[in-house]
């Protein structure tokens, strides 16, 4: 059964592997941006897996570290894009 | 949110209330029952109620449980649907899609609830919620406009209404 | 070839592949998507050397704060993907560059592959004097009983970093919050998940902590998490930065370190060291001293996030 | 009664990673973001329930299936408001962005 396991994670990795060969290369950076949403789950997933082939103690706390923090980059992205209609204020005016 | 204005303490107290005793579940869950925990677990569910009153102050929403349950089933049967939806589209040699937007009026004035349904809604099948137009109508990004997907989230809405008390 | 090495080998294959994508990316922004890919990769790699410790740290600091700190960097630089010193680079700088990284890398893979196959270890000396301490997980006594002072200093270099930050400041701004005002109507999808996700990160970071001391976990993991926390609140526009004059985050920042060095000196006073513990205290004031050590990182990580200030103070 | 449960978790896992496969699939097929953002989040979420879904009957405590529940409740959280934050992103300023 732990063989099974490990086969599905590795079969989970290899389409997230696919899948970030077409979106890493964007065209747009939103593409790229969903490669880290990809990996979120796909790795949460064969995360999961692996622990339970492995029984490695301790990585309930990794899966939920890495769920709780999965949308965060996509967060950072739009954030990140919000402010550009307001003129940035420049420190390098005021020397 | 349709907040009673007259009991607001009474309702403050119960939303604290509740929201302590699910924070509670969740350490219980994560940190398991030893009592040498239980006054670190404590004060971590004092912080997450704390912090949680501050982000989001109660509203007039009461959960029924019924319709809760009735709305999580649906969610469930909605995302197998969804997800069969996006493979079978995928792995169709025609790759049928019609993608494009939708204008969706809702009757969930913006605030909490609306986000919460908007959330729901982006994991239902087809639909993608990518913000409001300037009358507050949602935008709806879907993968086949030929769908009835104003008439079906309307729907849901309607379930999701019931289930947090509105009506 | 067993099952389990084939899926190591694909792993280590495709952390590589991510990596030398990350290097020969067009771009910032796709470099940094990458290098976010890379370390939740790396946080598999962890898991399957049975390092959960390390993996926790690579979870909580790469796709919470250094996550964000780059992507925001990235999307910040895109107006302006080519700097005039770019553009200055010849290719034979470039080559010079190239060289000198490959240089570096080489050494590192000499040393990985010269170590004698019993490598030099503390680690069983660790494991012997692990219940003197109490504690249960040896990855926190190593840091914070046996080299308890490195560990002091690297929180003492965190509050540094957040020092240097802020003297970016211009001078106007000096004392001023970083970041944009509060906004009139947050961003309602952001909203409602840091409103919903906020009290269940505090929950987890403040167990991550707790349980640290005898499983994996402890003070840096659990702070790191509480700092995301208050991060994602701060980028939803729930609330402002606060003032970098602000007495009580001053107090914030240093509170770690200086409880810890406290310690430290009293155990020079009470049990004849500096940073000795007295015997049978050690576990309660380990406890104690990583209570306000992941209560800085919370407050420190999110501010070096946050950036310099960029409003003029409030008085 | 263990070789059932067996074949139960072997049959969801094998589902979730049919689902993961469709999910890429769909990214690699589809002609807009916006469209590969669907194929993204619905069909990898549902994949991951589907994963979640097999590994409860070998979770070792009822505290363990709750947790791994908690975790695919969170991951759609996140699936759900990256999607919507992405979507709105490329509706406001196009796919370059």
């Amino acid at each position: 059964m732990s063989d099974f396991l490990l086969a599905t994670a590795g079969a989970i990795l290899f389409t997230v592997a696919v899948g970030l060969v077409r979106i890493l290369g964007g065209p747009g950076d939103a593409d790229r941006m969903m490669a880290a949403q990809l990996i979120g789950t796909g790795g949460i997933a064969s995360l999961l897996l692996i622990a339970a082939a492995t029984g490695a103690r301790g990585v309930d706390d990794v899966a939920l570290g890495l769920a709780i923090l999965a949308a965060f980059a996509s967060a950072a992205f739009v954030n990140s894009g919000a402010p550009a209609e307001e003129p940035d204020p420049n420190p390098a005016d005021d020397r | 949110m349709s907040a009673p204005t007259g009991d607001a303490p009474r309702g403050l107290k119960q939303a604290t209330a509740a929201r302590a005793t699910l924070f509670l579940a969740f350490w219980l869950m994560i940190s398991g029952w030893a009592p040498a925990d239980l006054p670190v677990g404590l004060a971590a569910v004092a912080g997450a109620t704390w912090t949680s009153l501050r982000l989001l102050p109660p509203g007039g929403s009461r959960v029924r449980i019924g319709s809760l349950a009735s709305l999580v089933a649906s969610f469930l049967r909605q995302s197998i649907v969804s997800g069969t939806d996006v493979a079978r589209r995928a792995l169709n040699p025609r790759l049928q899609l019609r993608p494009g937007f939708v204008t969706c009026p809702l009757r969930l004035p913006p605030g909490g609830e609306r986000s919460a349904f908007c959330a729901l809604s982006s994991l239902m099948p087809g639909t993608l919620p990518t913000g409001t137009d300037e009358h507050g109508a949602l935008l709806v990004h879907c993968l086949d406009i030929g769908q009835p997907v104003a008439a079906n989230l309307a729907a849901e809405e309607r379930l999701f209404i019931r289930a947090v008390g509105g009506e | 070839m067993s099952v389990l090495q084939a899926l190591d080998v694909g792993l280590a294959f495709l952390v590589f592949a991510v990596a030398a994508w990350t290097v020969f990316a067009p771009g910032p922004f796709a470099a940094t998507v990458g290098y976010v890919v890379y370390g939740l990769l790396l946080s598999l790699v962890w898991i399957r050397l049975f390092a959960v410790d390390v993996a926790l740290t690579e979870a909580a600091i790469g796709s919470g704060v250094t996550g964000v700190l780059l992507i925001g960097a990235a999307a910040r630089l895109r107006g302006a993907e080519t700097t005039p010193a770019e553009e200055a680079l010849t290719g034979l700088t470039r080559l010079f560059a190239a060289g000198l990284c490959l240089l570096v890398a080489a050494a590192l893979a000499a040393v990985v592959l010269l170590l004698p196959d019993q490598g030099p270890t503390l680690a069983p000396q660790s494991m012997e004097r692990l219940p003197e301490t109490g504690l249960g997980n040896p990855v926190t006594a190593v840091l914070i009983a046996f080299r308890s002072f490195d560990t002091m200093l690297e929180k003492v270099v965190l509050v540094l970093g957040v020092v240097g930050v802020w003297s970016l400041a211009a001078d106007r701004y000096w004392g001023g919050a970083p970041g944009e005002a509060r906004a009139e109507r947050p961003e309602p999808t952001l909203a409602f998940f840091a409103q919903v996700l906020a009290p269940i990160g505090i929950l987890v970071g403040v167990h991550v902590f707790w349980v640290g001391a005898d499983e994996p976990g402890g003070a840096f993991q659990g702070g790191a998490i509480l700092a995301a926390m208050w991060m994602i609140v701060m980028m939803a526009r729930l609330t402002e930065a606060p003032q970098a004059s602000a007495f009580w985050l001053r107090l914030a920042l240093i509170a770690g370190p200086a409880v810890f060095l406290a310690a430290g000196v009293a155990g020079a006073v009470v049990a004849g060291g500096f940073f000795a513990y007295p015997p049978g205290l050690a576990k309660p004031l380990i406890l104690f001293i990583e209570t306000f050590m992941t209560f800085t990182i919370a407050v420190t990580l999110p501010m070096l996030v946050a950036g310099p200030p960029r409003r003029e103070p409030r008085r | 009664m263990s070789l059932a449960l067996d074949l139960f978790s072997i049959a969801a896992i094998s589902a979730g990673v049919f689902f993961f496969l469709a999910g890429t699939v769909g990214l690699l097929r589809f002609p807009d973001a916006l469209s590969r953002l669907h194929a993204l989040t619905k069909a990898d979420n549902l994949g991951l329930g589907l994963i979640v879904l097999g590994l409860l009957p070998r979770a070792e405590s009822l505290l363990a299936a709750l947790m791994l529940v908690a975790i695919w409740a969170l991951v759609q959280l996140a699936g759900a408001t990256a999607a919507q934050l992405i979507g709105r992103a490329v509706r406001r300023k196009g796919p370059a962005i």
